[in-house]
């Protein structure tokens, strides 16, 4: 997959994909034609003053009581009347289709954990478990309950609705409900340290059918390697010290440090979606990691060329 | 004695207009605040707050006060009608406070009705 | 006192007398011992302005990083310590005392019509404090090279020793809380000077702007600085001793950090702002040539900033997954803080339009306050509500509405005031035609800079990322952004190099070059050591658009009425209604302050290298400097 | 508190209080340092009890719960030499020495006694259970030292006081007095708060 593809999904919080979205854009494309209008307002006043900077009375009549009153009705009454109303139509109405969804209103759960510095995605009602990627069926209410695994993360998905902080020792939830299919792009939202930068990740909202193939596919423990290269590198990966760190389900690898490998290579990026998952990028991340994304917590395993070699053909097998 | 009490009532009557609102708005905020952190929190529910009891209770008693407040400063301003924002103390100042009060009451009157009103149409606890 | 006026032999003398009682020793001795208020607030402008060019270097670092995607001037490290530096130079070591420390201390005490201080040898206490913290927080990165690298909010548990071992937070911790007892120290004695040390006459109704400002900005220090103190000490009692306060493993609460950090960092905001509006409040009026429109509402809208502003700091907290229940409450008084803000912009404006402006750099520089002010105020309603603010938090979005605030509303009448008190200073005028282009060049540079911010924001860059990868359509903001930077350091380098430039070249400016209205132009430029050769007594907020009183003053002076030329002294007041009180024995320059500062210096010093013992030693010697700072009483004849 | 310029006091000159009507300087200077100092409190006061509503159990399993009796008996003892400290401003400003150093005096022994007393069960407590033990821990006795340091501190003041009227009474020395009385006021006032907060737990 080219390098622009798997970036090309938008972050964008005013191309709404989904009804809370479209909500908040709204309110934001009306607060800000009001902005305009009242920034407009200041500049005309300001222009006034230096365009009559000779003249010391108000264009419109009236000395100084005439200009306390516009003051007061300017600068009190509008406000006011303003304030009142954005309070009451983002603060008591908009929040109920942002706010966390209630008990019982969603069809599905998928608990998201963010860790320094990529994201863990698990489907409690399949036991899916996957990383940097989550599949959602269009058009279906699905609950992300978020935490984290250390710092504070936040997880947003612009497109999808507004961000929620993963905080440690609280169970959050936010609604994911995709008006129409496609890949959102959604990134940590709360500085959590050197990589916060690469933690990034997609949201694939797949038609309900797709979706239920792609879960049933990904309940499946591990493909066995074909080749015997790929087989060779199924044995450097359980020797070395990958298996610590790294689950594969079918094997003995049951690592639970970094991301479940799986189903990796159904997988469009890698180091939560900082490169694109190729054979020759999986290679140079594998022999260096700390190049590609400067202090993640993945070592460099000093693998010789071949067993490297080895290993990408097994990890590329995963499908 | 006839000397300073009307000096004092007058006195109490600024000081009250231009305080009083803001002070019973931050008491408002505050047991508000409180009761809804005491009332979701893992250790706070075996209190059995009523949560939206609480908030209607400091919502009206701020609104009084508040009220009151305003009323204050009203008959400040009228009973120094006439005077100078700028002239000779203590008339001076307190219509030149109680003029300020006139509109400053205003905001904690709005903040008030908006908090108070507002709080009590949501369930307890759930999350924004 | 005008100076051209004629004045009789015995009136002279009467000067001379003050000339000796006041004088300080010359030399780097008397700038190290002295206590008088506009020395003292020399020593802040410079001390800031450096770290003003600490902070900016910093800053450009950062925009040179992200000019372009996938950058690799700075590592991760390297780019976190930067903006976190940034943050906390700019906001603690620039801003607060450039406002409140050189502004409020060479002009409060003028504009009051005082001969200084109420506490001199307190106020040159807080100078040194404030010196020796930020030694502590750039003399630790420089020597250990190590910096904290968690933003200037650095939250929990980030800033645990687990997640940021090393001693960068501790410098960052220990640092805020030395900086804090000095902001604490001037609060006091900026109200109490305030409250007391008025001219006969000024009763509140009568007070400048100005000082309500300074007023509105004491208290908030006084009320906002604890949280964030208590925040700290737990923090270092966490680190260092291995207590829980944000730990969920022993029932500590990450958000705990969260709320106590923000019930001093939103107020935090205002104090920042509130200065700003004080200069709005001087400058328009002089060049306006009028006085303020809605002067009380004006007077009582910076206080009710600087009130309300303690109630909104959740919003900082929106997107926690805190109750509804709980966030509407800020999200309302969030609502509510922003018309005292409108009452004051629209009084400016009708100011202005009702006067006979003079568009001179001062004031050019208020009219893009105003413009950027209203840009960071109507992005600021908008994090009132709820739903935005949690999708717009923490992106580019936030960082163009406070730099919109910080840079655009706060620093803007910083370089107008410089200007405009210029030559009160220096006794010396700028260079007009430089100031305004310097104006237009700053002004450019900075809505080049931060607006495009706006719209990288909305289209999802979040806040703090080193790094971003091409194709998200984010590039050329930030190529945008990075260039307005450059443009707007050269406009600062014209402000500076006019200002420096003028000190030593510009024209001999006289008592009052802009004719304002406040007492300060009613001496000589620069002022005296003891300020006014006579205690003016006041009538109205703008004294010097009064000549009768003026005159009354004079003749005082040939009559030797409140000369105070007997001692070291000048007046109190009542607190209320400004009426003459009692004759003040003020204290003179000491060695003290600079002593206690020194040993209090050392006390943080040694906590931050865990010698709690030496620490204590010190904590020791500081007491006996105090002792030995309170030995003499004012009262008590100077020994011969 | 008379200079030679007091003269003008009587001269014509404007807006003229009789003699000095407002707080000095030094008591208002005091007045602010509590202000700041109370929110300090608040806060910790506020912490314990954000603290207690997120734990679910508060003190933790294995923690005893504070004692009654002494601690209480002790605030209030403390509480009560307000009384002598009230004199030792009165009689200051009445010009009375004699009577302010044994006012001030008297206060200092019982306040010493209370500050011993408070150590020593302070040193029970940490006996009992760590501040590193549990969040309860570290704001129970972070709120117990806060509270210690300020009598401490207290202390000194009154020792250094006593050193001033040694050499008689001064304006300054009036105002000294003034100011130090106030600050015990507020310490006096903690020690009630905050044995309340910590016995808050019981009910």
């Amino acid at each position: 997959m080219p390098p622009a593809l798997h970036l090309s999904p938008g972050q964008s919080s005013v191309h709404p994909a989904s009804h809370a979205s479209q909500e908040i854009s709204h309110l934001w494309w009306m607060m800000m034609i009001a902005g305009w209008i009242g920034f407009a307002l200041v500049v005309f006043l300001l222009t006034l003053g230096w365009w009559r900077r000779n003249r010391a009375n108000l264009p419109f009549g009236g000395g100084d009581r005439a200009a306390t009153a516009w003051i007061v009705g300017l600068g009190v009454g509008v406000p006011i009347v303003l304030l009142s109303a954005l309070f009451v139509w983002a603060d008591v109405f908009v929040i109920n289709s942002t706010a966390a969804p209630r008990e019982g209103s969603t069809r599905l759960t998928v608990d998201v954990i963010g860790h320094d510095w990529w994201w863990e995605a698990r489907y409690p009602a399949s036991g899916v478990v996957t990383a940097n990627e989550i599949h959602i069926p269009v058009g279906t209410r699905v609950a992300a309950v978020v935490t984290t695994g250390d710092v504070i993360h936040s997880f947003w998905v612009p497109e999808l609705n507004r961000k929620i902080d993963m905080i440690p020792g609280r169970r959050s939830e936010i609604l994911l409900d995709a008006e129409h299919a496609g890949v959102f792009r959604g990134q940590c939202a709360e500085f959590c340290g050197l990589q916060h930068a690469h933690m990034s990740f997609l949201v694939y909202a797949d038609p309900p059918d797709r979706f239920r193939a792609w879960l049933k596919a990904q309940q499946r423990p591990s493909a066995a390697p074909a080749s015997a290269l790929a087989r060779r590198g199924k044995d450097v990966f359980l020797s070395a010290s990958c298996a610590d760190c790294h689950t594969i389900r079918g094997t003995s690898a049951d690592g639970e440090v970094g991301p479940d490998l799986t189903h990796l290579a159904s997988r469009s990026t890698l180091a939560a979606n900082t490169i694109p998952n190729t054979p020759s990028e999986l290679s140079d991340w594998i022999r260096d990691p700390q190049h590609v994304k400067p202090g993640n917590r993945m070592p460099a395993l000093g693998l010789s060329p071949d067993a490297l070699k080895a290993v990408v053909a097994y990890l590329d097998s995963l499908r | 004695m006839r000397l300073w009490r009307p000096r004092l009532s007058a006195e109490f009557l600024q000081w009250f207009g231009l305080g009083g609102a803001a002070l019973v708005w931050a008491a408002q905020h505050v047991i508000g605040f409180g009761a809804t952190i005491a009332r979701c929190g893992a250790g706070g529910a075996r209190f059995g707050i009523d949560l939206h009891t609480w908030e209607l209770a400091t919502f009206t008693t701020a609104l009084l006060f508040v009220v009151a407040a305003e009323a204050a400063a009203v008959v400040t301003v009228l009973r120094t009608r006439g005077v100078a924002y700028d002239g000779p103390p203590p008339e001076g100042r307190r219509h030149f406070f109680a003029l300020a009060a006139l509109v400053g009451n205003l905001l904690f009157l709005v903040v008030v009705l908006l908090s108070g009103l507002s709080t009590i149409t949501f369930d307890p606890c759930r999350q924004a | 006192m005008a100076v051209d006026v004629e004045l009789s032999p015995p009136a002279i003398a009467r000067i001379r007398r003050l000339e000796r009682i006041w004088e300080e020793p010359r030399g780097v001795l008397g700038w190290l011992t002295t206590t008088d208020h506009k020395r003292i607030g020399l020593l802040y402008f410079f001390t800031t302005l450096a770290f003003f060019g600490a902070g900016g270097i910093e800053a450009m670092l950062i925009r040179t990083q992200l000019a372009v995607p996938n950058a690799k001037v700075l590592d991760p490290n390297a780019y976190d310590e930067l903006f976190t530096l940034h943050g906390v130079t700019m906001i603690f070591f620039f801003i607060i005392p450039m406002t409140v420390g050189a502004f409020g201390n060479y002009l409060v005490p003028l504009m009051l019509g005082a001969r200084d201080m109420a506490f001199p040898r307190l106020n040159a206490f807080s100078y040194w404090l404030f010196l020796g913290s930020g030694v502590l927080l750039y003399g630790g990165f420089a020597a250990s090279s190590q910096a904290p690298a968690c933003g200037w909010f650095c939250y929990a548990p980030l800033n645990t020793a687990g997640y940021s071992p090393g001693h960068g937070v501790d410098f960052y911790a220990l640092g805020l809380i030395f900086n804090g007892i000095s902001s604490t120290v001037a609060a006091i004695n900026f109200i109490v000077t305030i409250f007391k040390l008025r001219a006969p006459g000024m009763s509140l109704n009568r007070l400048p702007l100005f000082n309500y400002a300074m007023l509105a900005v004491s208290f908030s220090l006084l009320f906002a600085l604890p949280p964030l103190t208590i925040d700290l000490v737990f923090l270092e009692l966490q680190r260092k001793l291995g207590f829980h306060f944000f730990d969920v493993a022993h029932g500590g609460d990450p958000l705990l950090w969260q709320h106590l950090f923000w019930l001093f960092g939103h107020p935090e905001v205002y104090i920042i702002v509130l200065p700003a509006f004080g200069i709005a409040t001087s400058i328009i009026p002089t060049f306006a040539k009028r006085r303020m429109l809605a002067f009380p509402l004006v007077a009582l809208a910076e206080l009710l900033v600087a009130f309300i502003g303690f109630g909104v700091w959740a919003h900082h907290m929106f997107a926690t997954g805190l109750a509804t229940t709980t966030l509407v409450f800020f999200a309302a008084a969030s609502m509510m803080v922003v018309v005292p803000s409108t009452i004051q912009i629209f009084a400016w404006l009708f100011t202005v339009v009702t006067g006979r402006p003079e568009f001179r750099a001062p004031l050019l520089f208020i009219g893009g306050f105003i413009v950027f002010f209203v840009i960071g105020g109507i992005t600021g309603i908008m994090f009132a509500a709820i739903p935005f603010d949690q999708q717009t938090t923490d992106t580019y979005f936030v960082v163009a509405h406070f730099h919109f605030i910080i840079f655009g509303a706060a620093v803007f009448p910083l370089f107008g005031g410089m200007y405009y008190w210029f030559p009160k200073v220096t006794g010396r005028m700028y260079h007009e035609r430089w100031a305004q282009a310097s104006f237009w060049v700053t002004f450019v540079g900075t809505a080049l800079t931060f607006f495009p911010m706006h719209i990288v924001g909305l289209l999802g860059m979040p806040r703090r990322v080193y790094t971003y990868p091409s194709g998200v359509g984010w590039d050329s903001y930030n190529l945008s952004e990075t260039v307005g930077a450059y443009i707007l350091t050269g406009g600062l380098l014209m402000i500076f190099a006019n200002l420096a430039w003028s000190r030593f070249r510009g024209p001999v400016a006289g008592a009052d070059p802009f004719h304002g209205g406040t007492l300060e132009w009613t001496t000589t430029s620069p002022p005296p050591p003891y300020n006014f050769p006579v205690i003016p007594e006041v009538t109205s907020p703008y004294p010097n658009w009064d000549p009768p009183d003026r005159e009354r003053d004079r003749r005082r002076l040939e009559r030797g009425q409140l000369v105070l030329d007997a001692g070291h002294e000048t007046t109190a007041s009542t607190v209320r209604d400004g009426l003459l009180d009692e004759i003040l024995e003020m204290p003179s320059e000491s060695w003290w302050p600079l002593v206690t500062a020194a040993c209090i210096t050392a006390i943080f010093a040694f906590l931050l290298t865990s010698h709690f013992a030496i620490a204590g030693i010190f904590a020791l010697t500081a007491a006996l400097a105090v002792v030995g700072w309170h030995w003499r009483e004012p009262e008590e004849p100077e020994p011969a | 508190m008379s200079t030679p310029s007091n003269t003008v006091l009587q001269s014509p000159t404007g807006p003229v209080a009789t003699g000095r009507v407002a707080k000095p300087n030094g008591l208002w200077g005091m007045l602010l340092f509590v202000a700041t100092e109370a929110t300090l409190f608040g806060t910790i006061f506020g912490t314990y009890y954000y603290l207690r509503f997120t734990n679910a159990e508060w003190p933790p399993a294995g923690v005893p719960l504070p004692s009654v009796a002494v601690p209480l008996l002790l605030a209030f003892v403390l509480a009560a030499t307000s009384a002598p400290m009230a004199v030792l401003s009165r009689a200051a400003q009445a010009g009375e020495l004699a009577r302010a150093r044994a006012a001030l005096v008297a206060a200092m022994v019982v306040q010493a006694g209370f500050f011993a007393m408070q150590v020593n069960l302070f040193e029970d407590d940490l006996a009992k259970f760590q501040p590193q033990g549990s969040s309860y821990g570290s704001i129970y006795f972070t709120m117990l030292g806060a509270h210690q340091a300020h009598v401490a501190v207290g202390l000194l003041l009154d020792v250094w006081l006593l050193g001033k009227l040694a050499r008689g009474l001064t304006s300054y020395r009036v105002v000294a007095a003034q100011s130090i009385a106030f600050y015990w006021h507020f310490v006096n006032l903690l020690a009630l708060l905050v044995v309340g907060a910590q016995l808050s737990v019981r009910v």
